[in-house]
């Protein structure tokens, strides 16, 4: 199956990324803009799914300071 | 003992004994309430409080005349000439970088700088020493990977070069690697800052970072009770570097200092505003009153004892007169740092927190800093640690000497370090005149001309055998690093780095190795300036090795002639310098053989060893020695082959041991063993080549021992005898710190 | 007179001004000034511009400094990106392609060699087509790349030597040109290659081609 | 209305993160992991979603080595 695994900032967990990209919008013309928070995006095929989430532990996400969400892919949703 | 009834009594909880709870009690007349209580918690905790070690660095001796800020600021300083100071510290971040190396790594940089900038002074300079468990253990490899990545992620993008550092793997830092990073800073003299509050009515303003959760931890017992179950897990207690924040924060206080807009400064560190505040109105003995509710928040929700423990990066206090406010408003504003003033210097004797009208915590500012409670220690030397026999790596005890070198090169402690220091910038600023791996200290230039010269060192398996002697030679090794380089000490930092001081046996290991470091500083006239403690340092298989790591600068006229480590010319005559007293106890081929840290290591002859310091650094300074460096892990061999890598050059070495080592007459250099001769340690005698008749000159005790050449190295010792080609020692050397780093 | 831009994060800036104080009269620019009048050459300086957050240069390019280096380039002025600096031009279109990770991952900071392609710029003036530079590097994000449909057209300026590229980069790419030959980039740091304490001159080669055209 | 931005890079050009990922599983076990890639995860609130097309192009991606896809997010599907 082709999955993707969203990776993000836990809540309170500073986020220097966001911050930056939300002071610089404005700028560029886009005002109003908020709560910017800027993570990471791993696509995959992967044997067993079911597995992803030990994966995602152990490796793609630092459960410590991160999240992560899995999502099938939705042009393969079906499982592989 | 009843179990800790948290409820009932959470300053248990907080880490607080009941007996210095009623201190507590008594100081106030009353019972603290929970901000007071979280406040105290802190300040009495041994990370602020000292409290098992603060009798102990009374021995330490802090003072000479170039000593322009001792111990007690947030940084130490001395004086170098033409209106110059440069400021170092060197501080722990052992127990945030086992839990998350990266980011933990990369605060223990932020955090030194900003002790650093705190006295005015701009960092040039970041070194690191950095302890782990053996390298076949993943975990070691994955904390040595994202430690090292961290410290030059923070380092990198700050623009201060990352110089040197040391790395060591042995077993007893397995579940507690120690993560240690010093900062030097440059500045003038005049210009340095102290942090004690002056002037009631002045202002107290925050600037940097929006104050987060980070780092609660503990406290978090403290929480009100309206939180969900559960929330704790959420609360992160990670603390998150930003570089960037702390480079325009960096910037903008030296631009404050610059034009005189404060009146002092201070960083925010461990416990956050509450040790700031507490410790800037001490040392100025006035009052501060601090309203929480003007403190910009990244988070809705914080409770006033968050905001005032809360470990958030990135932030400085300072105090400013009020008609100043306005432009130090426009510095941060140019250089887009936050600036908020949450409070102001009072008359009083007391640490007032404010949430808005309301008065939520009044504490005497003494209680909080000068009465915290302190402990003697409880030596016994015969509850010292025994320390697991590490696995031996030799085939064979008595494998072939050319064996025995190419495995301590290949040894992750002995093997090169590019692969680490590839991950530093260490040359932005344009100031690194020996770059690592290229002499035994750093070296920088200063605007004067003349340069400085900085090294870190700690060998806690030395220490581990005998915490005296292991503790001083860890001081001469520095020393020695900097003669190496034509340079003179001038000051020293440190970093205590040890287990639980209630245990006996541990009190022993650090008493004798303070006791150790101050013996080494007075017969050096090396004042200490400044360093840090970092106690409870055990895992589950005992305590880590006793490891002091001391961080030392000197001063050189002329950084061009500083030398290098490696042999410069075909032809040059090789000299060992120093009454060479080699000892394969607590060696590292002692350790790849597998043997058990002896308990005790040799005594060095210290006047020989300052007549060496002194003559191997006026050697440098002259230009006699065409390269220098001390003899320390791997013995002779080992350091031999070292000089041979750096330089590209190959050597034909004799040594002529006694096959039997009786006991030297007095006052003769003491005869080892052809395998001692070749792979034994000790401090106090140096490999340098040059020109012969100039280094038989040299005022100390030197012999010739052979030539500089050839594409192999070549050593007779005995009937021991060692051929390896250059090509080999190069592959051994390179191999082993790269096959640790994946 | 030579402008050094100062971007909030900028670390090299001071070198890169001592560098060119070797060859000419220089200030550093701040990011907020618009106003280039009086400067003959712009050099955009390695650092961290905005904490390289998001994407290396990404939020850099868009400071209100970089409209007007755009004008200046555009009217023929010279401008030279080191390092971050390059990745700045190249997210600005002032430069071909784009920087990608080091395909190693890891920051490099290594003393090394690079071969003059192009000695026809404005940077390079100095230099022979071949001559060999030593010249150091550092950094996390310097695989330079380009498609295909554009490479053929790039005018490259530096190539690491053979076994000296330090992060995959596309052909050995070490710096490139715009087609006029006035706007350089590369990832080396030229301005840590002046002095023989630090280990090379030949940086001065870059500064000393600069020169000739500023003045 | 609260949008995810997932920015990945163009198919042919070099990921050496997701390489390293890919190279790394084995180790912990999970096998026949393939086709992996990295990118990023920018999630943000914008007053006007119809905007999001140009924010990508001009400051987001980089359209040279990245595509970019916009997706609302679940939760707050409905348009701002
Ligand atoms: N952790 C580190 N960070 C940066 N440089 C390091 C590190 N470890 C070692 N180095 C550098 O590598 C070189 C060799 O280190 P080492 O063998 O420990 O030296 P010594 O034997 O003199 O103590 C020195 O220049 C040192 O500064
Ligand atoms: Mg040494």
């Amino acid at each position: 199956m082709r999955a993707r695994v969203l990776v993000r900032p836990k809540v309170g967990i500073l986020d220097p990324q966001g911050q930056a990209v939300e002071r610089a919008l404005p700028a560029l013309g886009f005002d109003g803009v908020r709560e910017v928070h800027v993570g990471r995006l791993i696509e995959l095929d992967v044997p067993d799914p079911a597995r992803l989430p030990e994966m995602c532990e152990r490796l793609l996400a630092n459960p410590l300071i991160e999240d992560y969400e899995i999502v099938p892919e939705p042009e393969a949703g079906s499982p592989g | 003992m009843s179990p800790p009834d948290t409820a009932a009594a959470p300053w248990r909880e907080l880490g607080l004994t009941d007996s210095e709870y009623e201190l507590i009690v008594e100081a106030l007349g009353r019972e603290p309430n929970r901000v007071e209580l979280a406040m105290f918690s802190l300040m009495w905790s041994e990370h602020c409080g000292y409290k098992h070690s603060r009798k102990l660095l009374g021995r330490l001796p802090t003072e000479g005349p170039r000593v322009v800020m001792g111990p007690g600021e947030n940084a130490g300083a001395v004086d170098v000439g033409e209106g110059l100071a440069v400021a170092f510290k060197v501080e722990s971040h052992n127990h945030p970088s086992a839990v998350e190396p990266f980011q933990g790594a990369a605060t223990g940089v932020g955090g030194i700088l900003r002790d650093v900038f705190a006295i005015g002074a701009r960092p040039i300079a970041v070194l690191d020493s950095l302890r782990f468990g053996e390298p076949d253990s993943p975990r070691s490899r994955y904390l040595l990977d994202r430690a090292v990545a961290g410290i030059g992620h923070y380092g990198n993008s700050i623009g201060v070069p990352t110089v040197g550092g040391e790395i060591y793997f042995e077993g007893p830092y397995e579940h507690n690697c120690l993560i240690n990073a010093m900062c030097v800073g440059l500045a003038d003299r005049e210009r340095l800052i102290r942090s004690a509050a002056a002037g009631p009515g002045n202002l107290l303003v925050l600037m940097g970072a929006s104050t987060g959760r980070d780092g609660i931890g503990g406290a978090s017992v403290l929480a009100s009770a309206e939180l969900e179950e559960g929330d704790e897990a959420k609360r992160p207690s990670v603390q998150i570097g930003d570089p960037f924040e702390e480079k325009k924060l960096l910037e903008c206080c030296l631009e404050l200092l610059d034009l005189e807009l404060l009146a002092s400064l201070q960083d925010l560190g461990a416990a956050g505003l509450t040790s700031s505040a507490a410790e800037m109105a001490s040392k100025g003995e006035v009052g501060i009153d601090l309203d929480v509710s003007l403190v910009p928040l990244r988070e809705a929700g914080m409770e006033p004892f968050e905001i005032m423990v809360s470990e958030s990066q990135e932030r400085m206090l300072a105090v400013v007169a009020p008609e100043r406010l306005d432009a130090v408003r426009a510095v941060c504003e140019h250089w887009e740092v936050r600036a908020t003033a949450i409070g102001r210097v009072t008359g009083g004797d007391a640490l007032r927190v404010l949430d808005g009208e309301e008065v939520v915590g009044d504490m005497p500012v003494r209680a909080l800093v000068d009465e915290c409670p302190l402990y003697g220690l409880a030596p016994d030397q015969s509850a010292r640690p025994r320390y697991p026999a590490p696995a031996a790596v030799l085939p064979t005890p008595d494998a072939p000497a050319a064996a025995a070198l190419l495995a301590l090169l290949a040894s992750p402690n002995l093997a090169s370090r590019r692969p680490v220091f590839e991950q530093y910038d260490w040359l932005v600023q344009s100031r690194t005149v020996r770059r690592p791996e290229e002499a035994d200290a750093a070296v920088l230039r200063l605007p004067s001309g003349s340069a400085i010269a900085v090294s870190i060192d700690g060998n806690g398996r030395r220490v581990a055998a005998d915490p005296e002697r292991g503790a001083a030679q860890a001081v001469y090794e520095c020393a020695s690093n900097l003669a190496c380089v034509g340079a003179e000490p001038l000051g020293l930092t440190n970093c205590l780095n040890f287990g639980n001081p209630e245990k006996p046996g541990i009190a022993w290991q650090l008493e004798r190795a303070v006791d150790g470091l101050a013996g080494a500083c007075r017969a050096l006239g090396v004042p200490v300036v400044g360093g840090n403690v970092s106690l409870y340092n055990e895992g589950p298989d005992g305590p880590i090795y006793p490891t002091p790591v001391v961080g030392m600068v000197g001063e050189l006229p002329d950084p061009a002639n500083a030398a290098g480590l490696g042999f410069a010319r075909e032809g040059d005559a090789i000299a060992l310098a120093g009454r060479h007293a080699p000892s394969l106890l607590a060696s590292e081929l002692a350790r790849l053989r597998g043997e058990p840290v002896p308990e005790t290591l040799p005594e060095t002859d210290v006047d020989e060893l300052l007549r060496t310091l002194a003559a191997v650094r006026e050697a440098v300074r002259a230009g006699v020695a065409a390269s220098a460096h001390d003899i320390a892990e791997g013995g002779l061999a080992g350091s031999l082959a070292e000089c041979c890598l750096a330089g590209g050059l190959g050597a034909e070495v004799t040594l002529t041991p006694s096959p039997t080592a009786p006991l030297p007459p007095a006052g003769e250099r003491p005869a080892a063993d052809p395998l001692t001769a070749l792979f034994g340690e000790g401090p106090g005698a140096f490999l340098l080549s040059g020109e012969e008749a100039a280094l038989r000159a040299l005022p100390c005790e030197v012999e010739v021992i052979g030539r500089v050449g050839g594409d192999s190295v070549r050593v007779l010792s005995g009937e021991l005898s060692i051929a390896v080609e250059l090509a080999d020692l190069r592959a051994a050397h390179d191999s082993g710190l790269a096959r640790c780093l994946g | 007179m030579i402008g050094v831009v100062r971007f909030p994060g900028s670390c090299d800036e001071v070198d890169a001004l001592k560098a060119a104080s070797l060859v000419d009269e220089a200030r550093i620019l701040w990011h907020r000034d618009t106003d280039l009048s009086g400067i003959d050459a712009v050099i955009v300086p390695g650092g961290f511009s905005y904490g390289d957050y998001l994407r290396v240069g990404a939020i850099a390019r868009f400071s209100p400094i970089m409209g007007a280096v755009a004008r200046f380039a555009a009217a023929g002025g010279p401008v030279l990106g080191i390092c971050n600096g390059f990745q700045v031009l190249c997210e600005a279109g002032l430069l071909p392609g784009a920087l990608l990770p080091n395909a190693g991952l890891r920051f490099v900071c290594r003393q090394l060699e690079l071969e003059v392609v192009d000695a026809q710029t404005a940077f390079t003036r100095a230099c022979e087509p071949g001559e060999r530079l030593s010249i150091p590097v550092k950094h996390t994000t310097g695989c330079w790349f380009a498609p295909a449909a554009q490479l053929e057209r790039v005018r490259v300026v530096l190539r690491y030597a053979p076994g000296h590229n330090p992060n995959g980069s596309l052909r050995d790419v070490a710096g490139v040109a715009n087609e006029e030959g006035n706007v350089v980039g590369l990832m080396p740091h030229p301005e840590h290659a002046v002095d023989a304490l630090e280990g090379s001159t030949d940086g001065l080669r870059l500064f000393e081609s600069m020169a000739r055209v500023a003045a």
